[in-house]
């Protein structure tokens, strides 16, 4: 096969799930008893798109690509290690000439897409005596792609919205990736969902007011809906040739979410963390919308890859060729149209420095589009959502945080990562270092199976964005595959102890691994994947073993090319703590469920394995924990050397920073020397070995109560139980003000529109009802939820305006004239004569 | 130039070109005076007034459609009928298209929710035609007197319209409010009228925007003691404003909307927030720009002619003009210096205050609406006054655009273009997501007796149809992807974005918070619809074929646009490509 | 500036300013009506107090005696006046038939009884 | 000054005493019926001070329309609508209150806005005795038609572009009111309805 198939197979791949969600919305109740043959229905398309996704990748792919020798798989475990310790001794000489890319050949296809769309297979050579990149490794040129249009949406003008593609190695290996994984949380829903099957359903966790549950009919049917909803639209951010379009899936992932988490609607937690979720995405989701208009507003264009006509001229070039222009050596440089559009929106600066009014653009842009990303990667300070989206069911929560939802924030950065500026990296550095560190602690002392993974996925997202803030894209990307196998797996296996103990507690588990134990070896090895463990600086390990510790090299290398600035060191030390804290929470996890004696022995007698269509997705999971990093013995095709093909166009050589002038972003390939590698893999192995040391000590050994550590810090303790008081604080800073102002618009309200006209004794009594109000809700649950509550009180108070007298809206037409004029003139006159 | 030939010249002007371009109109008057004659003779009044409405309706929607397709609309060059007393350009003609459609969708509601039944009908129509001609009056005034005429027009047979249902004491309490406040908000915008009138001298929309020019208004602002008669012009515009602000429920003049949704029927709503609001867009439009910009007036003629004319006029006035004003006009470079907004640097032609006067009233104006609407839709048990807030809300959106129009008329006319065609194509999907959705109110109002949101529990398994159409409809009105909703919004952050300026970007921020902001409302119903469980005492819910059939038809397109805009945007486009000519 | 004197009140002509003046005075007055009778038909003679309080601007407006020859409005003025007196008689007939409809409710003319649709 | 006291202003100003006078009574009258009076009086000066600006045509459809069709009108409602409890109605003191300080604030922002614009000023007594008296009804009527007398001799080519003829709004206008008619009969005539097709009230 060759590329031109490619847009046809992933296009198939994409919208096997889109066919299966339509099916289910109008046929799903009436397929099989109670909806069953549903799940069989989504199973079934899902595994297609595995299927096709893999045929992509084997078939179409790689025979048309030559892979690039991998580099980074340095760590690669195959027959050919030795050579890349080897290879490693070389890269410490700096020797370049390896990094050349081999020239892939350069196919120049025909149109399948349409008319319009036209494919182009680019692979340019990097040129080889590139002299502007500061450690004089040549920028790489467009990593090879194919980018085409399937249909012109709309055209506004200047704006066109396009359905299109863009496939290199990226797409399809999160292709792979994501459908392999959304197959395993299929099939393990089958088993999970079950009791949905039952007609009617008894809901226990929701009580009525008479005492008894709820018994509602069984959903089981819509929950496939929704999960292929949910897959067609996360298919479709990873396909997106373009950013609006990438934001259009964006948005159905975020609604897909929104009914997944509030899948058990009635019970009031679900439907204020699905509430919670949606609203805090749309925090992020605006500051995209920004993001993304600056970028439109000054390149004129969303497309990702350039348009080329019949003959392979490029017609529209796309972002990353108009900000890395092959005569600028691929190197960032912010356009003409940026810097007059970044004049106008930023503001001239003073004679001379108006020069960086295009790079403060590219900035505002970069950053704007993090911010959406800020809010899918349930990055700080918008991370609130994730834990609380725990509400779901378990396979939710399994795809949610491994390869869907959470990783397309990650996906997004590292797609439209060519256009960030060394600035823009630091605050996505910073931002994920805060993540990582903080999310860490707060898994310490949760006691919930389930929000402890949930914020280990919070602190593991926080890696992949540090990652790449410091310029390690395939490290962050590679931690990111990596993450969704394991991630996955823990997470189901975690399900599958709810299933048969029915808490979410681990203090009434313990001894587990006796009852079940396929769940508690999977699971361990899950831990192990998430720790990193492996031999230090040697090729053998799990496949998290080489992502993190790509990410700590990398982090070790940024803090030595920013030796001028001791604050990023911060960097570098947070992830290794981080590393250690991981170890620790993750192994205490382990600990409290499956070894030692049972504390509740009741619920451990009932318990027992989960069906075999539960444990099968799990036992492939581990393997891919396992193994995902390895390369194919005889070959060089690695998930990394896949990445490294993809490498953005012009993001080899690192940068500086314009605006921040002694920012450097090292270059990737220089984490691999021995100087950075061999420190950075013992820093990581010996802080991931104390975390494991500490929790086998404290948890199953029991040498430590950690009753008696958790008094000692107690101050600690509470600050960490009550999650570093996030909920609060937001409270404080968004909530408290809202309500605050909101009660002086209704004083006002009152008082000047009512208060007037029946006179003072209904101002005193609203004021008082505003006081018990205040005094009612000075304790709040949660924030968001909170401030929701809050606009909607303050909407309620809007809705007094509305008196339903016509006089008093006749008085106000004359009063909203008058002052309506009186603010205007007043301002006119200031200005006029000012 | 004698009496005789001007009134030669006129009367063929008249009947060779205003009369054509009036056709429309005129058929939907004709419908009107057949609708009454054939009650009178016995013969006829066996015809149902509905078959005659409806014929109407299709002539007069086939009369104003282009002849030669879209490509026509780009062609047709602004020119005046009637003496100046209305402009005709493809803005009118795309908002003509509009409003027929919309009467002929309207007529066939109220036949099929029985509002309109065949004792009553003819009444019911004429109101409908009646105020139909208003908002095309409105839509294409260009004369003070035809904007006040095609208000009262489009307003006056809406008051009863709101109070059609004759027994009801909420329907007639409507009908007062919204009579009584019309009436108000009338005057004041007439005795503003009359201020602009009185001190332009002039009543016809361009010769004002010349006048203005003339005005100085810049010079005057500057000197001391002759500000005050800018402020009178000011106030004047406001008082002016606050008519249109009535007819677009704009906040503080929004009162009368949520008791008059909520009083008068559901299809009347229908109307009162489409038709209605999509022709007060239109004069919004019509005074922005008539104000804002003299005809053939383009930013680089502007730029080319702006010192010279300055010094040639000063020169030719320097005998009879005070030497105040001559100082200023010396000192006007200086002022536009340090000039309050970024983008008024690009922007210096002699109407550029006017602009940033309107741009800034409307602007703010439309973000205080579009975030009072959003809040105050919380809490709402009532589904026609939740939509009542929701329409205000909306109004704000629309708004918007015409502010970023303005501001670039000065700068890029095209661009300008592109920002009035983002509003029409916002309301023709309006169109559809709001007509949609009072239809569906009006329909299970005659099944279930009810209009309360909590009524609506479970919707989803008595009536599937209707359900699903209502939250699809409801999520376009939130503006999420594949519907047509998010199109719209989409393109009016564009046409915000390409305006630029700390003011667009404030509204930008504003709009975009606001979506956020009324997700909540709509989703609360959604879910009431589509999850809860019904009521024990729930009624099955039976929609006839032609209502099941009139419910896709306005509900699918509101997917459909969504997926397939193409063509209607290019229709958008089309409209205004000429409307600076 | 030009000031309103006392003074010559007699002897001199007067200007649209005070037309003006007394057109504000009528205005105030007609919303002064609306805003304050509680009886409907109370608001309604408000509503031609405002309308003929602007009128009045119009004759002053286009008054050849009040600016002079060739100055102002011309015959907009009298002209659009005479439409508004037309369109004022057209909203009060249907004002009327709406406030006798309110009247055959709620068997009462207090709009203060209008209270039903609120919030 | 000095030449003898000019008589148009002095009408003007009896009439405009009037005017404000009655309309001053008719807000502060509680009495349906008197107000009704007031009103018709406050009118009728209305078209006095129509006269002395020497608009005799608008003058008379003022007399004729308002005061003659309009108030019968609204008389009719009186009467119709007069029984004992309705004649008077008090409104609370608090609103009295805000709502005249609401006026009060309008009348001066307008007065401002009229005695501040230089071109609204009076004219010299000479300019004004200068002005011919000249018929209004046949300008009216051809513009009405289609054509504009007053400014035919507007040397301006931009301003003889506004000459606008009212042709359009005349016979519109014959439409609105023809609708508005129906409307008001369709209102006024007994109710007809059956209740299922109404919502609950």
């Amino acid at each position: 096969m060759d590329s031109s198939w490619l847009p046809t197979l992933l296009a198939l791949a994409w919208l096997t799930p889109l066919a299966s969600f339509v099916f289910i919305l109008f046929f799903g109740k009436h397929a099989g008893p109670h909806g069953r043959f549903a799940g069989t229905v989504a199973t079934g398309a899902i595994v297609f798109s595995c299927v096709l996704s893999f045929v992509a990748m084997f078939g179409a792919w790689l025979p048309n690509n030559e892979l690039p020798e991998a580099h980074h798989g340095d760590h690669a475990a195959g027959g050919d290690h030795d050579e890349h310790a080897e290879d490693g001794e070389h890269a410490d000489e700096a020797d370049h000439e390896t990094f050349i890319r081999p020239a892939a050949s350069p196919f120049l296809l025909a149109s399948s897409g349409g008319d319009r769309g036209t494919i182009s297979l680019v692979a340019d050579t990097a040129e080889g005596e590139g002299d502007s990149a500061e450690h004089h490794i040549a920028p790489n040129g467009k990593p090879p792609a194919v980018y085409g249009v399937f249909y012109n949406l709309v055209t506004f003008g200047k704006l066109k919205l396009d359905i299109s593609y863009y496939i290199d190695a990226l797409t399809v290996t999160m292709f792979c990736v994501v459908t392999l994984i959304a197959s395993c949380v299929h099939f393990y829903a089958i088993g999970y969902m079950h009791d949905e099957l039952h007609e009617p359903y008894t809901d226990h966790e929701v009580t009525l007011t008479d005492g008894t549950h709820l018994v509602r009919k069984g959903r089981f049917y819509r929950f496939f809906q929704y999960l292929s909803l949910f897959c067609f639209s996360m298919l479709g951010i990873v396909i997106a040739g373009n950013l609006a379009m990438a934001f259009v899936f964006w948005e159905l992932v975020g609604i897909c979410s929104y009914f997944l988490i509030g899948f058990y609607i009635e019970r009031h937690s679900a439907s204020t963390a699905a509430n919670k979720a949606f609203i805090v995405n749309r925090v992020g989701d605006f500051g995209m919308l920004i993001g993304m208009m600056a970028l439109w507003s000054s390149l004129g264009t969303f497309a990702f890859g350039d348009t080329q006509n019949d003959q392979g001229e490029v017609t529209e070039p796309g972002m990353f060729s108009v900000l890395r222009t092959e005569e600028n050596h691929y190197a960032l440089a912010p356009t003409e149209s940026m810097e007059v559009e970044g004049a106008r929106v930023v503001g001239e600066g003073e004679e001379g420095e108006s020069s960086h009014a295009g790079q403060w653009l590219l900035l505002i842009a970069g950053v704007g589009v993090f911010c959406g990303c800020v809010g899918k990667s349930a990055q700080f300070p918008l991370h609130v959502w994730l834990p609380d989206a725990m509400e779901g069911p378990t396979p939710v929560s399994a795809l949610v945080h491994s390869a869907t939802m959470v990783a397309a924030g990650v996906y997004l950065t590292g797609r439209v990562y060519p256009i960030f500026t060394p600035e823009a990296l630091l605050v996505i550095a910073v931002i994920g270092c805060i993540t990582l560190f903080v999310a860490a602690t707060i898994a310490i002392t949760a006691l919930d199976i389930k929000r402890v993974l949930a914020y280990s996925t919070v602190s593991q997202l926080g890696y992949m964005m540090l990652a790449l803030g410091i310029g390690g894209w395939s490290a962050g990307i590679f931690h990111l595959i990596t993450h969704a196998c394991f991630k996955g797996l823990l997470f189901m296996c975690s399900g599958s102890v709810i299933h048969a103990v029915h808490t979410n507690d681990m203090s009434y588990m313990g001894g587990l691994r006796k009852k079940m134990p396929i769940t508690a070896y999977t699971m361990l090895v899950g831990c192990l994947a998430i720790i990193g463990a492996g031999i230090p600086t040697s090729m053998y390990g799990l496949s998290g073993y080489y992502s993190k510790d790509a990410i700590i090299e990398q982090a070790w290398s940024f803090a030595g090319a920013n030796r001028g600035n001791p604050l990023l060191s911060i960097l570098l030390i947070a992830p290794v703590i981080g590393a250690a804290i991981t170890a620790f929470y993750m192994f205490r996890l382990w600990y409290m469920t499956f070894a030692g004696e049972p504390r509740d022995h009741h619920r451990y007698d009932h318990a027992h394995e989960s069906p075999r269509v539960m444990t099968m997705p799990l036992v492939v999971l581990a393997v891919c924990a396992i193994a995902i990093g390895w390369s194919v013995p005889g070959t060089n095709l690695s998930i990394t050397s896949l990445l490294e093909q993809a490498q953005p166009v012009g993001t080899t050589p690192g940068a500086e920073g314009v605006l921040a002038e002694n920012l450097v972003v090292p270059a990737e390939q220089l984490s691999h020397v021995k100087a950075v590698k061999i420190p950075a893999g013992w820093a990581a192995f010996s802080a991931a070995a104390f975390g494991v040391l500490l929790a086998t000590i404290i948890y199953l050994w029991r040498m430590l109560n950690p009753a008696e550590i958790r008094d000692s810090f107690k101050p600690l303790y509470a600050f960490l139980w009550n999650k570093w008081y996030f909920d609060e604080l937001y409270d404080l800073i968004f909530v408290k003000p809202t309500h605050w102002i909101s009660g002086l618009i209704a004083k006002f309200d009152r008082g000047i529109i009512d208060g007037i006209i029946h006179g003072t004794a209904a101002t005193a009594k609203a004021a008082a009802s505003i006081v018990s109000n205040v005094g009612d809700r000075t304790l709040v649950d949660g924030t968001v939820n909170a401030f929701a509550n809050r606009t909607w009180d303050f909407g309620l108070m809007l809705r007094r305006l509305q008196t339903g007298s016509l006089r008093t809206y006749v008085l106000a037409i004359a009063m909203g004239t008058w002052i309506t004029y009186m603010l205007v003139s007043f301002i006119m006159v200031a200005r006029g004569t000012g | 130039m004698n009496l005789q030939t001007i009134v030669n010249s006129l009367i063929s002007d008249t009947v060779t070109t205003s009369l054509p371009l009036f056709k429309p109109e005129l058929v939907l008057c004709v419908t009107i005076v057949v609708l009454l004659v054939t009650r009178l003779f016995p013969g006829l009044n066996k015809i149902p007034p509905f078959a005659i409405a409806l014929l109407g309706g299709i002539v007069a929607l086939w009369a104003s459609l282009p002849a030669g397709g879209i490509a026509d609309w780009a062609k047709i060059e602004r020119q005046e009928l009637f003496t100046g007393m209305l402009t005709y350009d493809a803005v009118t003609a795309f908002i003509r298209v509009f409003l027929m459609a919309f009467a002929v969708l309207f007529i066939v509601l109220a036949r099929l929710t029985g509002l309109a039944d065949r004792e009553d009908g003819q009444d019911f129509y004429c109101l409908a035609f009646g105020s139909i001609i208003g908002m095309c009056i409105m839509a294409s005034a260009n004369h003070l007197l035809t904007l006040f005429l095609g208000v009262e027009m489009a307003s006056v047979p809406s008051y009863v319209l709101s109070g059609v249902v004759k027994g009801r004491r909420r329907s007639s309490e409507a009908a007062l409010k919204y009579a009584v406040y019309g009436a108000g908000t009338a005057g004041v915008m007439l005795y503003g009228v009359s201020l602009l009138a009185g001190i332009l001298g002039s009543a016809h929309l361009p010769t004002m925007a010349q006048q203005l020019v003339e005005f100085d208004i810049a010079g005057k602002l500057a000197e001391g003691d002759q500000y005050m008669q800018v402020l009178v012009l000011a106030l004047g515009g406001l008082m002016l404003g606050v008519g249109l602000a009535f007819k677009l429920s704009a906040v503080p003049f929004h009162f009368w909307c949520p008791d008059v949704f909520e009083g008068a029927s559901a299809e009347v709503d229908g109307f009162l927030s489409v038709a209605s609001k999509a022709a007060a867009l239109a004069l919004l439009v019509r005074v922005g720009i008539g104000f804002g910009h003299v005809p053939g007036e383009t930013p680089e003629s502007v730029a080319a002619a702006a010192r010279p004319t300055a010094t040639v006029q000063l020169a030719a006035a320097a005998a009879d003009v005070p030497p105040a004003v001559r100082l200023i006009a010396d000192e006007a470079p200086v002022t536009d210096g340090d000039a309050e907004t970024a983008d008024a640097a690009a922007d210096t032609g002699p109407l550029s205050p006017v602009r940033s006067f309107f741009v800034q009233v409307v602007g703010i104006v439309s973000v205080i609406t579009c975030t009072f609407g959003n809040l105050a839709a919380y809490g709402q048990k009532n589904i026609k006054r939740m939509l009542a807030y929701s329409t205000i809300a909306h109004a704000g959106y629309m708004m918007m655009p015409v502010a970023a129009a303005v501001a670039l008329v000065g700068r890029d006319q095209a661009a300008a273009g592109d920002a009035v065609s983002s509003m029409l194509l916002y309301a023709a999907f309006y169109l559809f997501m709001n007509l949609g959705a009072f239809a569906i109110i009006a329909f299970l109002r005659n099944s279930m007796q009810s209009e309360q949101i909590d009524d609506y529990a479970g919707l989803i398994g008595r009536s599937p149809l209707v359900a699903l159409c209502l939250t699809g409809i409801l999520v376009s009105l939130v503006g999420i992807p594949p519907m047509a909703g998010f199109i719209g919004k989409f393109r009016i952050f564009q046409s915000l974005v390409e305006a630029g300026g700390p003011l667009m970007m404030f509204m930008l921020v504003a709009a975009g918070l606001n979506t956020a902001i009324s997700l909540v409302y709509y989703l609360r119903v959604c879910k009431t619809v589509c999850i809860d469980s019904p009521p024990d005492t729930s009624r099955p819910v039976a929609l006839g074929f032609f209502a099941s059939a009139y419910v896709l038809a306005l509900s699918l397109p509101v997917l459909a646009f969504g997926i397939l805009p193409n063509s209607i945007a290019q229709w958008a486009q089309a409209a205004t490509a000429g409307l600076f000519g | 500036m030009h000031h309103f004197m006392l003074a010559n009140l007699l002897t001199e002509p007067v200007g649209v300013a005070h037309y003006m003046a007394v057109g504000a005075v009528l205005f105030v007055c007609g919303v002064l009506c609306m805003a304050l009778k509680r009886n409907a038909l109370g608001v309604l003679m408000g509503i031609e107090l405002v309308l003929n309080g602007a009128n009045l601007n119009f004759i002053a407006f286009g008054s050849r005696f009040l600016r002079g020859e060739g100055q102002g409005l011309g015959l907009d003025g009298p002209l659009m006046a005479l439409f508004v007196i037309v369109l004022a008689a057209a909203e009060a007939a249907v004002a009327l038939a709406i406030v006798l409809n309110f009247y055959n409710n709620y068997d009462s003319v207090d709009i203060d009884r209008a209270d039903q649709l609120q919030g | 000054m000095g030449d003898g006291i000019y008589w148009p202003t002095f009408f003007f100003l009896l009439f405009s005493a009037l005017a404000c006078g009655f309309a001053l009574a008719v807000v502060f009258s509680r009495n349906v019926v008197r107000m009704a009076f007031y009103l018709v009086m406050s009118l009728a000066s209305t078209a006095g001070l129509f006269f002395l600006a020497g608009e005799d045509f608008v003058g008379a459809m003022q007399l004729m329309i308002y005061v003659g069709g309009t108030l019968v009108l609204l008389i009719f409602g009186v009467m119709l609508t007069s029984q004992k409890q309705f004649v008077e109605m008090k409104t609370p003191a608090g609103q009295w209150i805000v709502g005249l300080v609401t006026g009060c604030a309008l009348v001066a922002l307008l007065w401002m806005a009229a005695f501040e614009t230089p071109q609204w000023q009076p004219i010299s007594r000479a300019e004004a005795e200068a002005v011919a008296v000249q018929p209004t009804a046949t300008p009216i009527g051809v513009a009405l038609t289609n054509g504009r007398v007053d400014q035919l001799d507007q040397p301006d080519e931009t301003l003889r572009g506004g000459m606008s003829s009212y042709l359009l709004p005349f016979e519109i206008v014959s439409v609105h009111l023809l609708v508005v008619l129906i409307g008001a009969a369709y209102l006024a005539r007994a109710k007809r309805r059956s209740p299922s097709a109404a919502a609950p009230g």
